[in-house]
């Protein structure tokens, strides 16, 4: 079998963090629109335990709203929806989330598209993991400049839960919302501590020993390449074709 | 109700008006905004629900608004929005920032006659201290929980595309069912469609569950493929190069100009497929 | 999502739980109560969206009910409910009095997740004097507007009939969007369905705006004309003759034993066509 | 043409309140359950007019629900709906409704079906109609022993209309929220200032002179016993097959 791609070891890496047995089962996983990476770990999550459900936005088939385009909140609101992914233009050492801009409001220096659903989501829905691929000091800052859903609450606002981790393309982090601060977990291939630290804005913890980020195991490989991009081919095509042209290719024959 | 054409649909709408649009991906008035842009529309305060897109940035770039009430505005695939973009870095519009379920939650309370609605979450965002008409109370049914209520959100107009129409103002929208929302929240409500049909849809035990009555609808105009470059359910997809052409001509000035020479001023939505 | 029998579906209720069911002109679960009659079903809080007909009257009368919440309890063109009226005059049954929006607001807060909702109306009745869990504050954003406030009512199950199923637990319910609001408020939602289906009803646009997703669906079982003597959409009119003639019945203890032997104890609804 | 009938007068009557020329246009009227006099005077004002939208609640066909049971409220909260009738177990002379019972709550001594919407719709609605056929001292009383919906409502509570008539099967009053209320305004055929006054449980002001309720004119007739009969049958079929037996016969045929 063909090695690990980057991508592949992204997803794999989402995976085990979604499947996590310390944490709460992820029965239902929504996705946000464009994000290809945590779609896929969620539909392998789904294809190794059979049990998970996975709702992505704005496809055309196969998510679960009938009742228009606010029912993902209702959904979450209710307690309905177990995990979520969300990013940022800013992401900050304590977890805040800068979706909306930089300069003075609402983004006179750069303006990111805004907040979406992230000031509720980050605070409704139990498992969050955050996920961007560009790991540099731009985007992970001291201090966000805008803090669009905030890392953590104080005690008495309600809250069901906060981000478990951070996924980027060098690196994964787990974080703690007793002490609001990262810390780093595993390095990706081709990564150290230094270069991670090197690209990063904000101060953190590290693990002992650092470990290096996981391929995933051969089955899993399998499942990606088969059925995870029949699921994903409809929904995110040039991504698919992109990365498994082999299964983009048996799909449109 | 009415059956107009499209830019007399269009012009119903007054400088200034309050819009409530779709984005992209939920049955946008995609032709009808272009027909706004045809008429030199001035003022209008746009709201995306939740989110914005095409149209609006069309609109911005055009120098018909004044202020978009979002929760973003994004061309999703095709990357940020140009106009939008812009205006903001310039100070050009109002940037009225909200989270997708509070622009829900808004016209869901409009719709159902009450003056606010509470919604949880939210506390310690930013967006929230930009919107003084927000207010943080403390929940009247247990103490020392704090909750945010959001007032009523009622549009001057709901606009937006959907696949049918019959005499009596019932439209289509099928899983839409956000655009029934907006028309209930809304003052007034116009809609583009694909089709006129015969007959009464709400008698249609298959059709009903997907139609807003005619009670809500004031005036509908045909505009064939009048989400374009948005897809609508399974009649059309939407229509990505098209996305990326938009998104890389209104990246500058002159590019957006050439936009509206070749797609908005001269022809309809229905001759530019 | 799984299928069951109909017996076995009706056994899923624990004594004292609290019950969201239709009345009858909205796909109510006739079929269901009659099934939890059979099973000797004790303590039931039954929820009227928005009032109660046939099958609360009927599991009054038979004993397994503790508690009403509900705007009214009728048999409309068949006159008073029977059981209920004399269940309230003998002081056997707790009735939550309320008023019709009032239970379609607290639903759907519970279905939104937020935990109050406010109405408008209302004040200076006496269903409010009698409702301790009501409240009253001042408007928040308008001084010297006095507005009722409602809790979510969030019942541990909603019970519904609906026309179809699909094995992966999406149910067609068609215009009555009631049953979704039920749906989504309650913990757990159990369906009887005239059939189940192959393929997605999700997946075609003409049914899916009257789809529940099975997201909300617990179990469904197969009960043919499951709604009897209620009707179904355009599947089959009400039966008024059996309105009148249960009516009839009900107005003695005799007679409520009479009707119990003939239709609900010994036969099932499909036997009884 | 046959004469009037006593419904037909009853509806002709609900008719002229319809169209009052000194209220708010009614554009869109909605009818509770069972209520075939109160609908057929709407639709016979749809007929004379053109322009009154008849929505009648539980109607399979023809009504303008289609997001569930609820709407006929989320509208009226808006404003949406101009007239709605309501009736009561007992109306007191302040025009007070009670739907709910008599003796200890909820209605030891006599327990009605419950209120409904009243309590909403009575405050929610521009303009009410009050009817109910029945015209007694057991109905008609001097104080509700509940109130489902009142009357009136203090200054600063939030309040769209009241009531602005009331219907029986002997008379029709007039009612003004700023004294609380009735006036006797006409009495139907057969009745008297005295067996109406003998009827009341509650006092009221009298009209002077006091007016026989009016036949309606031929031409409503024509349009009661035609259009009006034929928009009826679908929901109100014994009614229809009683008063206009050949405008039933004529549909079934």
């Amino acid at each position: 079998m063909r090695d690990a791609l980057p991508e592949e070891r992204l997803i794999g890496a989402i995976t085990r963090l979604i499947l996590d047995p310390g944490k709460r089962p992820a029965r239902h996983v929504a996705i946000g629109a464009a994000s290809p990476i945590p779609a896929a770990a969620s539909y392998l999550a789904r294809e190794i335990t059979g049990e998970v459900r996975v709702s992505v936005l704005n496809q055309r088939r196969g998510n679960p709203f009938t009742n228009g385009t606010g029912e993902l909140f209702d959904l979450t609101a209710e307690g309905r929806i177990d995990l979520f992914f969300l990013g940022g233009g800013e992401i900050d050492g304590a977890g805040n989330l800068n979706l909306v801009g930089v300069g003075e409001w609402p983004g006179r220096v750069a303006r990111f598209p805004g907040s979406f659903g992230s000031a509720f989501m980050y605070m409704m829905v139990p498992r969050v993991i955050l996920y961007r691929f560009e790991h540099s000091r731009r985007v992970l800052v001291p201090r966000v400049a805008y803090i669009s859903a905030p890392g953590t609450s104080p005690a008495g606002v309600f809250r069901r839960g906060h981000g478990e981790a951070l996924v980027t393309g060098k690196a994964v982090f787990s974080f703690s919302p007793e002490q609001a601060r990262f810390r780093l977990v595993s390095v990706h291939p081709g990564e150290s501590a230094e270069s991670v630290r090197a690209a990063t804005g904000f101060d953190y913890d590290m693990a002992q020993p650092l470990a290096e980020t996981a391929d995933p195991v051969p089955e899993w490989l399998h499942l990606l390449r088969g059925p995870v991009a029949a699921a994903m081919a409809p929904t995110y095509p040039t991504f698919v074709q992109r990365i498994w042209p082999a299964a983009e290719m048996a799909r449109s024959a | 109700m009415r059956i107009l054409e499209l830019d007399r649909l269009a012009a119903e709408i007054p400088a200034g008006a309050m819009v409530a649009i779709p984005p992209d991906n939920s049955a946008t008035c995609a032709a009808f905004a272009r027909a706004l842009v045809r008429q030199g529309a001035r003022g209008l305060r746009l709201v995306g629900v939740p989110v914005s897109g095409y149209a609006t940035d069309l609109l911005i770039g055009a120098g018909c608004v004044a202020e978009v009430q979002s929760s973003a505005v994004t061309l999703d695939e095709a990357g940020l929005a140009p106009c939008f973009t812009r205006a903001v870095k310039a100070g050009q519009i109002r940037m009225l920032d909200a989270t997708c379920p509070t622009m829900h939650a808004m016209l869901e309370a409009a719709g159902r006659g009450i003056p606010f609605i509470p919604i949880r979450g939210i506390l310690g965002s930013d967006v929230l201290k930009h919107r003084p008409d927000w207010r943080v109370i403390d929940n009247p049914f247990q103490e020392g929980d704090p909750i945010l209520l959001l007032p009523a959100l009622a549009p001057d107009f709901a606009v937006f595309h959907a696949a049918a129409a019959d005499r009596q103002g019932n439209v289509w929208v099928g899983r839409h069912h956000e655009l029934a929302s907006m028309a209930h929240a809304a003052k007034r409500t116009l809609v583009t469609v694909e089709r006129i049909v015969e007959g009464n849809l709400i008698d249609d035990e298959r059709m009903a569950p997907g139609v807003i009555s005619g009670v809500y609808i004031e005036a509908v105009a045909v505009a064939e493929r009048g989400a374009w470059p948005g897809g609508l359910l399974d009649e059309y997809p939407d229509d990505a190069v098209h996305f990326l052409e938009y998104a890389r001509l209104a990246r500058s000035e002159e590019g957006f100009r050439a936009y509206l020479a070749r797609y908005v001023l001269r022809v309809t939505a229905a001759a530019a497929e």
